[in-house]
């Protein structure tokens, strides 16, 4: 019987891995970008599963803002690196250390 | 006018100096020390200390001696939330120091009138500035307000002796500064937690409240770190004869005349009647700190080579004195010698206040010619400065405890106060009549006597007029303390006899 | 008599402060004018006041000037004791001050600081009079410190002289060793009497004696021995008792008037002054008696010793005044106060006429102090001759002068008392007292033959400007040579067996030598007649036959035992080395440990590692964490999911 | 609730951020008919705007807590005064910045239009009564705020701050957003008095899945607040932002903040305090001591004043931790009295700069009590404001806090924060040592116009002058939630 | 209901590889495509809840936009492959630890500790006739309406922002300016140079 766990696990090993993603990468910034959508798409597990669970659309309607939000994130997500790019020629995570200390 | 000044006699006290450096931070000046505006600004500063002393007098005039309790009190609410009042009230305790910060303040003006060239308008703002918060902490009783005017106290020092001072000024005001900010902020958990006791501010509430032992210890240990630093008492005392070294003349002055005295006053105000038991539980490491910084200090002054130094660390020393007369209270077996002790300390801390500024001024002086503080600078100064070198002598025995002067009163009760308490006290602390003659007068035989050492020396000019002016009122008032300082002590008996009775009830 | 007093005390202190500040004002000659004046009004109401005393049957007065404090049921008051003893001090005071005023005039003609000096002077008659006619020990105190800062001011006087500079730094600091013990002793009065006043306090002596102190815990000691003890330390500074004598040799680097005035007749007896009129409690310690007499034994005896080495002029006057303190003390300690107040005076004379002769033989050789540069002076400073050789009589005590009566009679007194029955005691001061006669009688005759008689050694230079005083300095020679000669033979009887003091002194029954003396008593005529039969006497003809052997006969002598013992010659060319002691010893330690604490302690342990340690770590730590911030976005990502990951395991472990 | 029905007058309780909308589309449009030269009309339009929401929000006032649109919405004192606040501090940050953006040539409208609808964000945050209207204002403000700090296209290090801004406020949000999940999957709903209800109605429910939804979600308020260990975008972000962006940043935004942990951990997990109370005591202790100590090691004034924040961000969380009205009101004046003292700093600062020179070093201040003797007094007000010496308002936010602290038992703790605070006293005046004790190295003239400098005048001078007059503004926080 | 279980785990299983895949595969655009992979199966993962608006949605617009943004930006920047080859960090151990306790954590609540809460285990059924999208509806634009609002403006704000930030005038861009294009006079357009006289070297 499939139920609420197994969602929630699920959700929660995508959450994990985006996290080592995040802490793993150190050539691209994109992936970073890409991680963070795994992080979301987590997110979106545990809500639609408890919104099953409860029998309440309210976690789905909070799923619903979240893709939009993460829409408009990853746009000016993009945009910022756009701009990063053209300033530093590169998009390692490596080089991103200027600022420091 | 039939306005009652009496009724706000201590505000006025407090503010007008206060209002006097306001004024002149927005007059400010243009940069010249010779222009007619920096004159004009200097004028301004002196006629408002000496305002301020007037109305001093009139606080002098009328204060009752024979009254228990605060006179010349003020209330008001200040910060309703926190139950905080502008509560202002003198004593026996308070009244001398007030009168003492107000004295000092236009000496220290007319020492400065044209030794500072750097803004000048700010310096002299700084002062006034200070002089007034130094009244208000001597005339706050509510422990917040004290606070307030304790640590607000620290802003106009730190620019004293950061922008004026010598060459290490930075490290010695920075030094002076976080040394003192740490002492203090422990007294602000102090007074929160009195606060919670009591659900007030108010001193004679603080006073009232019941408290364990263990609290006591804790609040009184909160408060001496505060005051210990102030003070200073040995061990932690360093930033003292780094401040001095570093601050301008007027700096120093007011740091060991008025300044070191909120330790002393700190102790007497709040530590012994609010926490009489813990005073009492520590009273024997208070006592031997005291020793310390006579003896220890003593041995260390004598070593000095600067002169600010010296003068620094005999500070420390005669700071010893009076902590030892506040906390002998509890060393008495029958017979008592409590009031003796304490009258002494306070007399002592008055005393100090009139002796160091002078010998700081002194320094001052011969530094304003020569730009040297170093002892190996001078010798033969009599020569070429013959007034200067009789005041110098005068205070330097005043430093050294000779009866006669405002130096030995204090010294005197103390010692026997202590003896009363145990024999070895009383021994250590008249050391410092061999120690405390030693370091001064030798520094005065190798400053002061002697052949002409150098070309410096040489063409040195004897004391100006506004110089003179200075050293012969601090001499005078030297002189008449110690020749009959009964009308200062008769100020403070009453006071001091109702403090030790209060302290004498344990709150357990 | 109030008025009177308090013109006594106050006209020389209105004349110092005229002097002082008003010096350029009024010129040198109004400088002294205005302080003999004030000195001289203070010298005949004195002998007014001695006058009513003695023969007016005045009785003592004790009189409140003001009060200086009122603390804790303390009071603490300025106010004035008059009686004999008072009197007979104040007039010596006052009188060899005036002599010292007028000498002055002379001595110091070509000195630039000379309506400094007449203050200075003036002022230290002041005190001194504070100090004799205290009824209070805040005032005795006073008056101890200020002779003390005015001796410190005028050793110092000639302040571009480095050996002066030093010498009152030296005399100020060894006397505050004293005054060291009489502060503790005068705050040990307060304790067990709760007064400070005189009057008071020697009314509940014998309740003091009655009570102990435990300065180290579990053994109690008498508080009257110890009080005592502590007041007798704070002599023993003032008046140079062994080992705080060391200061007063040095102090001759002032100008002679003082050393007579200061040094010699005055300031040095007040330890003296004070025992005296302290009898009341020392007599209640048989113990602090006992240190007393064996303090001025060694003091009389050995500081004797040390004036036959000496070259300089003044100091060996000074190690005679030492040695003649010493006889003082002894005689306070073989409870013979009025001996020793009688010893006081004429000392007072003789040795300040000896100084002020001294002086004179000085200016006349433009201040040259050596006696192996003199010699033969006689012929050419005949008054200053004659003055002289009547002080060195009355010094060795040659019979029929001032000092033949005081100091054979404080002999009698100390062999008299048998000292409470204590062998050792008694032997160590009766035998230094007695041989301390040879030794003087030695010392003194051996300066006064070098410097007056023999060869000529000074330089032909000197010579030639040889020659007599004026009268400003000759007429208080003569005049102080007067009393030297013959006051003895008019007041021995009085002073010592007349009950003088009456109640100024007290003497307890068992101890009262001078009682028991005055039964075999008959004049200063049968004294004085039977004095050839003493060992006294022949012990002082033997001094100073030697000294003639030696110095004039065989002058080759002296060099020799000097080399053939150079042991002792080191020894006492050291001056016992109690130089060494102080200098090296004590002060050098001192600034050692100073250096150690300030070094070490304050600046190594309190500053470098506590404060700018404390500092220092905070800024290497703010370094260290500063690290942690390293720029990289996976550090910060991990950071926070390390923080996640803490906050999570804590919830699900540790909760 | 009506839930369903729309009720008209209702939204006249939201009328601040309706008007607050409808004004962003004006300056919106009215920027795209404004060109280069005459920017500054967009600058004056904004302000206009703000001053005219000012107005709304005065007039809208409520007397009680209203709770509309199906209680996604609360407007309450606390979101009143937080909103006035903020509009006041971001009014300041356009005046402040107008002539810094000028002189260096990026005074473009979107710098307005973007701090708008941060206020927006912010304004959202405030009155957000349930967590999907949080987290969506929570977006608006941290997407403005994103594209602000990148607003300078051609600065390198601002693109390189924006990028980490972005991907640590991700990473921050997703797990917020987790958290979220947790105590909606728990408690079955998302507004926080439903949230509260829940709780108190089935205590069963204080266990681990939603402690475990709790730290989640605390990882996300302490990025917003800048605490440790979640602190490590901020200083590189106030460093490398462009001063007036740090300026914004440093400023209203943390009084959202405030609203964030006030409206998430005391009305919708009051109950969980035990829990949340020990983690954000950890957190604030940590912020307290890297951002003293740390700020020591700094030569750069913004970072340094980044550093400080962290400093002032455990001050106001451990007010926080004590649970108690009396802490939440110290929180709330803390964080008022902080922001006014940053503006006024991060003020100054924009101040010295001029065109093509950022004076963002503190070497820069060297001399300063010279060559403006009125500023370098400012900014020294300033500074031992935000060190805590009186008579200075940061005093009393100080004695607040550590009095909440004790009052709630911990006087360990209070004496942990005031050794940190004698501490942070040595960079605040090293500051003032660079003003006062230093030779000036640079002798320009300030640069700035005369209302600029009197705002700034003024507020710097109201810390001095709440700092002798405190009393109202304790009343008012003590009052709104003591 | 075994069927179903055995395709939770397939799908389950895939999505978790992809999303490896996407953490770890080497070249940027493979990981965007295994990014679009991971969604795929998430919105088949939810279908089998029944929430099928929202998998439609995820398809829709992550998939049919998200991710194209992605893969332009990718392509756009033309990063070179080889050097932005990934590399690990020197954290990575640790990240990893640090993933794998949180899994750990995780796991320990969610199957563990989390046993009262979640022993229901199953979902709600839906009533009949129910659709998903029209609950969404009802509630969206009603109870939701101000989020709905505040998603409108976040929007906006993500169009200003991405203009803002990524539009620019590039020097060789020719664009007009009306207003200066009407304003202009002849003496702008003609400069009239005077010249001195050349004379002979």
């Amino acid at each position: 019987m499939i139920g609420l766990e197994h969602y929630l696990t699920l959700a929660a090993m995508l959450f994990v891995l985006s996290i080592a993603g995040i802490i793993v990468n150190r050539r691209n910034l994109i992936l970073l970008l890409m991680c963070i959508e795994l992080m979301l798409l987590a997110v979106n597990f545990n809500f639609v599963a408890f919104s099953r669970f409860h029998g309440d659309e309210t976690g789905q309607v909070f799923v619903f803002f979240i893709l939009t939000v993460a829409a408009a994130e990853s746009a000016i997500g993009l945009a910022i690196l756009v701009v990063l790019f053209r300033n530093k020629r590169s998009i390692a995570v490596q080089e991103l250390n200027t600022l420091k200390g | 006018m039939n306005m009652d000044f009496s009724q706000h006699l201590l505000s006025i006290l407090i503010w007008l100096p206060i209002a006097g450096g306001v004024l002149l931070l927005i007059i400010g000046d243009d940069g010249d020390a010779e222009s007619s505006r920096a004159g004009l600004m200097r004028i301004v500063a002196l006629s408002v200390s000496v305002v301020t002393v007037l109305v001093s007098i009139g606080l002098y005039a009328g204060f009752d001696n024979a009254a228990t309790g605060m006179q010349f009190t003020e209330k008001a609410s200040w910060v309703a939330a926190l139950n905080v009042f502008y509560s202002l009230g003198v004593d026996g305790l308070s009244t001398p120091l007030i009168l003492l910060t107000a004295f000092i303040t236009p000496l220290v003006i007319i020492t400065s009138w044209d030794t500072i060239k750097l803004r000048p308008a700010q310096y002299f703002a700084a002062f006034l500035i200070l002089e007034g918060l130094m009244i208000g902490v001597f005339s706050a009783l509510d422990a917040l307000l004290f606070y307030v005017f304790w640590e607000s106290m620290l802003i106009p020092m730190f620019l004293i002796i950061g922008v004026w001072g010598g060459k290490r000024r930075v490290y010695a005001t920075l030094k002076f500064f976080l040394y003192t900010f740490l002492g203090s902020v422990l007294m602000l958990v102090a007074f929160i937690y009195l606060y919670g006791q009591t659900g007030g501010f108010d001193l004679f509430g603080f006073m009232d409240a019941p408290l364990t032992l263990t609290a006591q210890k804790f609040i009184f240990i909160a408060f001496l770190l505060a005051f210990a630093v102030k003070v200073p008492m040995w061990p932690v005392h360093t930033w003292l004869p780094d401040a001095h070294v570093e601050a301008p003349t007027g700096g120093s002055v007011v740091l060991a005349a008025i300044m070191l005295k909120m330790g002393g006053y700190g102790f007497v105000r709040l530590s012994l009647p609010i926490a009489p038991d813990g005073s009492e539980y520590f009273s024997g490491m208070m006592i031997a700190l005291s020793l310390i910084a006579v003896v220890y200090i003593g041995f260390v002054a004598l070593m000095q080579t600067d002169m600010k130094k010296l003068i620094a660390y005999s500070s420390i020393a005669h700071m010893g004195f009076v902590t030892l007369g506040f906390f002998l209270l509890w060393s008495f077996d029958g017979g008592s010698g409590a009031a003796l002790g304490m009258a002494g300390g306070m007399v002592q801390m008055i005393s100090h206040g009139l002796i160091s500024g002078a010998m700081f001024l002194c320094v001052g002086v011969l530094y304003d010619r020569v730009h040297s503080r170093e002892i190996a600078a001078y010798g033969g100064v009599a020569n070429t400065m013959p007034i200067f070198s009789a005041f110098m002598v005068l205070f330097a025995m005043a430093n050294a405890g000779l009866p006669g002067t405002s130096g030995f009163v204090g010294e005197f009760m103390v010692i026997i106060a202590s003896f009363k308490a145990n024999f070895w006290f009383a021994f250590l602390a008249a050391s410092t009549l061999i120690l405390g003659a030693a370091y001064t007068l030798w520094m005065v035989k190798r400053v002061i006597y002697g052949e002409v050492a150098n070309d410096n020396v040489a063409a040195l000019k004897d004391l100006n007029g506004r110089e003179f002016l200075v050293l012969a009122i601090l001499a005078i008032s030297v002189l008449i303390i110690g020749l009959w300082p009964a009308p200062l002590i008769d100020m403070m008996n009453v006071t001091i006899e109702q403090l030790i009775e209060q302290v004498g009830h344990s709150k357990l | 008599m109030y008025g009177y007093y308090l013109t006594i005390v106050l006209a020389p202190l209105a004349a110092a402060i005229i002097a002082g500040l008003a010096g350029k004002q009024i010129g040198r000659a109004g400088a002294h004018w205005v302080t003999i004046i004030g000195v001289g009004t203070s010298c005949a109401l004195s002998f007014v006041v001695l006058k009513n005393m003695f023969w007016g049957g005045a009785g003592p007065e004790n009189i409140a000037v003001y009060t200086w404090a009122v603390v804790d049921g303390l009071h603490m008051g300025i106010g004035f004791l008059v009686d004999r003893l008072t009197a007979l001090m104040m007039c010596v005071v006052t009188f060899v001050s005036l002599m010292v005023h007028v000498y002055t005039v002379g001595y110091m003609r070509e000195d630039p600081g000379y309506q400094r000096f007449f203050s200075y002077i003036a002022l230290f008659t002041f005190a001194m009079l504070m100090l004799v006619m205290s009824n209070n020990f805040l005032q005795l105190f006073f008056g101890w410190e200020a002779v003390g800062l005015v001796s410190y001011l005028l050793i110092g006087f000639w302040f571009k002289k480095e050996s002066a500079i030093f010498a009152n730094l030296k005399a100020f600091l060894v006397n505050r060793v004293g005054d060291f013990g009489f502060i503790l002793g005068i705050a040990g009065i307060v304790t067990f009497t709760g007064s400070l006043d005189y009057a008071e306090v020697f009314a509940s002596a014998e309740q003091v004696a009655a009570q102990n102190i435990e300065v180290f815990a579990g053994t109690p000691w008498n508080a009257m021995t110890v009080i005592c003890i502590l007041l007798f330390i704070g002599a023993m500074g003032k008046s140079a008792q062994a080992p705080l004598h060391v200061w007063l040799p040095d102090s001759m680097e002032g100008p002679t008037p003082i050393s007579a005035l200061i040094h010699a007749a005055t300031m040095v007896t007040a330890g003296i002054f004070m025992v005296a009129r302290m009898s009341p409690l020392f007599e209640l310690s048989t113990t602090a008696l006992a240190v007393v007499i064996v303090i001025g034994s060694i003091t009389a005896f050995f500081m004797g010793l040390l004036s036959i080495v000496q070259n300089d002029i003044k100091r060996v006057i000074a190690y005679s005044t030492l040695s003649q303190l010493g006889y003082m003390t002894v005689a306070l300690g073989a409870s013979a106060y009025s001996a020793a107040i009688f010893h006081l005076m004429t000392h007072a004379f003789f040795k300040a006429l000896l100084f002020l002769a001294a002086g004179a033989v000085i200016i006349a050789l433009h201040h040259e102090q050596d006696i192996r540069k003199m010699g033969g002076i006689r012929k050419y400073m005949p008054i200053t001759y004659w003055t002289a050789l009547v002080g060195s009589l009355a010094l060795i005590g040659f019979p029929g002068s001032s000092g033949f009566f005081s100091k054979d009679l404080l002999i009698e007194a100390v062999r008299e008392s048998h000292w409470q029955g204590q062998g050792a005691v008694y032997w160590i001061a009766y035998l230094s007292v007695l041989l301390g006669v040879f030794v003087t009688a030695l010392y003194t005759f051996r300066l006064f033959f070098l410097v007056f008689h023999g060869k000529e050694r000074m330089d032909a230079e000197a010579r030639a400007h040889l020659h007599e005083t004026p009268p400003v300095v000759t007429v208080p020679l003569i005049l102080l040579a007067i009393p030297a000669a013959i006051i003895g033979w008019y007041t021995v009887g009085p002073v010592l067996f007349g009950d003088y003091f009456g109640d100024a002194i007290f003497v307890s029954e068992s101890h009262d030598v001078i009682g028991r003396m005055a039964g075999a008593w008959h004049g200063s005529l049968v004294l004085l007649t039977h004095s050839v039969q003493t060992s006294v006497f022949w012990l002082a003809a033997a001094g100073v036959l030697s000294a003639w052997f030696l110095y004039l006969k065989r002058p080759d002598i002296p060099e020799k035992i000097k080399n053939r013992v150079t042991g002792l010659y080191d020894l006492l060319d050291h001056k016992y080395y109690f130089d060494d002691l102080w200098i090296k010893g004590f002060a050098a330690g001192g600034r050692s440990i100073g250096q150690f604490f300030w070094k070490k302690g304050d600046e190594l342990i309190i500053d470098g590692l506590l404060v700018n340690g404390t500092a220092r770590t905070v800024g290497r730590l703010a370094g260290v964490l500063r690290q942690i911030q390293t720029g990289y976005l996976y550090t910060y990502a991990f950071s926070m999911f390390i923080g996640l990951t803490a906050l999570l395991g804590w919830l699900v472990w540790l909760r | 609730m009506t839930g369903h029905v729309m009720n008209l007058m209702d939204y006249l309780v939201a009328a601040p951020e309706i008007t607050l909308l409808g004004l962003i589309c004006v300056v919106l449009i009215a920027d795209l008919f404004i060109d280069n030269e005459h920017r500054v009309r967009t600058f004056w339009i904004s302000m206009l705007s703000l001053a005219l929401l000012l107005a709304v929000l005065g007039w809208s006032a409520p007397d009680a807590r209203t709770v509309i649109f199906s209680g996604s919405y609360v407007s309450d004192p606390l979101s009143q005064i937080l909103k006035v606040a903020a509009v006041i501090f971001v009014a300041i940050t356009f005046m402040y910045s107008r002539d810094y953006l000028r002189a260096n040539d990026i005074h473009k409208g979107e710098f307005y239009l973007l701090g708008l609808i941060g206020l927006l964000g912010m304004m959202i945050m405030m009155s957000a009564n349930s967590l999907l209207t949080m987290y969506l204002g929570l977006e608006t403000l941290a997407l403005s705020q994103y594209a602000l700090v990148a607003i300078d296209r051609n600065n390198v290090t601002s693109a390189e701050a924006a990028m980490k801004y972005f991907i640590l406020g991700a990473i921050a949000s997703g797990s917020l957003l987790y958290g979220i999940s947790w105590i909606y999957g728990m408690t079955g709903s998302l507004q926080f008095h439903e949230i509260a209800a829940a709780v108190s109605a089935d205590p069963s429910l204080n266990d681990l899945p939603l402690w475990f939804g709790l730290a989640f979600v605390i990882v996300g308020i302490g990025f917003k607040f800048g605490a440790v260990p979640f602190h490590m975008w901020l200083p590189d972000v106030y460093q490398g932002a462009r001063t007036p962006v740090t300026l914004y940043i440093a400023t209203a935004p943390k009084l959202a903040a405030l609203a964030l942990i006030l409206r998430i951990l005391v009305d919708g997990l009051g109950a969980l305090h035990e829990t949340w109370a020990a983690m954000i005591l950890v957190i604030a202790v940590l912020s307290l001591l890297v951002g003293n100590f740390v700020a020591i090691a700094q030569t750069n004034i913004k970072r340094m004043l980044g550093y400080s924040t962290i400093g002032h961000v455990g001050f106001v969380l451990l007010a926080i931790f004590c649970g108690t009205g009396q802490g939440n009101a110290a929180a709330l004046f803390y964080m008022l009295t902080y922001v006014i003292a940053a503006a006024g700093a991060f003020g100054i600062v924009i101040l010295l700069s001029r065109r093509g020179y950022d004076a963002e070093f503190l070497s820069d201040f060297k001399g300063l009590g010279t060559r403006s003797p009125w500023f370098a007094l400012m900014m020294m007000f300033l500074m031992f404001s935000m060190a805590g010496v009186p008579p200075f308002v940061g005093f009393f936010a100080k004695l607040n806090v550590i009095s909440a602290v004790i009052d709630s038992g911990y006087t360990g703790l209070a004496v942990l924060m005031l050794l940190v605070t004698v501490i942070g006293a040595y960079y605040y005046l090293r500051v003032i040592w660079y003003m006062y004790f230093e030779e000036a190295e640079d002798q320009a003239v300030l640069q700035a116009s005369a209302d600029t400098k009197v705002v700034l005048s003024l507020n710097s001078v109201a810390v001095l002058a709440l700092g002798i007059a405190p009393g109202w503004l304790l009343a008012l926080c003590v009052q709104i939630l003591g | 209901m075994m069927f179903q279980s055995v395709l939770f785990y397939v799908f389950a299983a895939m999505m978790l590889g992809a999303a490896l895949g996407v953490v770890f595969s080497r070249n940027p655009v493979h990981a965007v495509m295994f990014l679009v992979l991971t969604f795929f199966q998430s919105a088949v993962l939810w279908l089998m809840v029944e929430v099928e608006f929202l998998a439609i949605v995820l398809v829709l617009v992550y998939v049919g936009a998200v991710m194209v943004l992605f893969l332009f930006v990718v392509m756009m920047l033309d990063v070179n492959i080889e050097a932005a080859k990934r590399g690990l960090t020197r954290y990575a151990p640790f990240g990893i630890a640090v993933a794998l306790v949180m899994v750990i954590q995780l796991v320990q609540l969610i199957w563990a500790r989390g046993q009262g809460v979640t022993s229901t285990g199953g979902f709600v059924a839906t009533p009949e006739g129910y659709s998903n999208t029209k609950a969404l509806g009802a509630v969206l634009y009603t109870e939701h309406v101000y989020a709905f609002e505040i998603a409108a403006v976040i929007l906006l704000l993500a169009i200003v922002a991405a203009i803002t930030l990524t539009m620019r005038k590039r020097p060789g861009l020719k664009l007009q300016n009306i207003a200066e294009q009407v304003a202009v006079q002849a003496k702008d357009r003609i400069r009239v140079v005077k010249m001195a006289t050349e004379k002979k070297q």
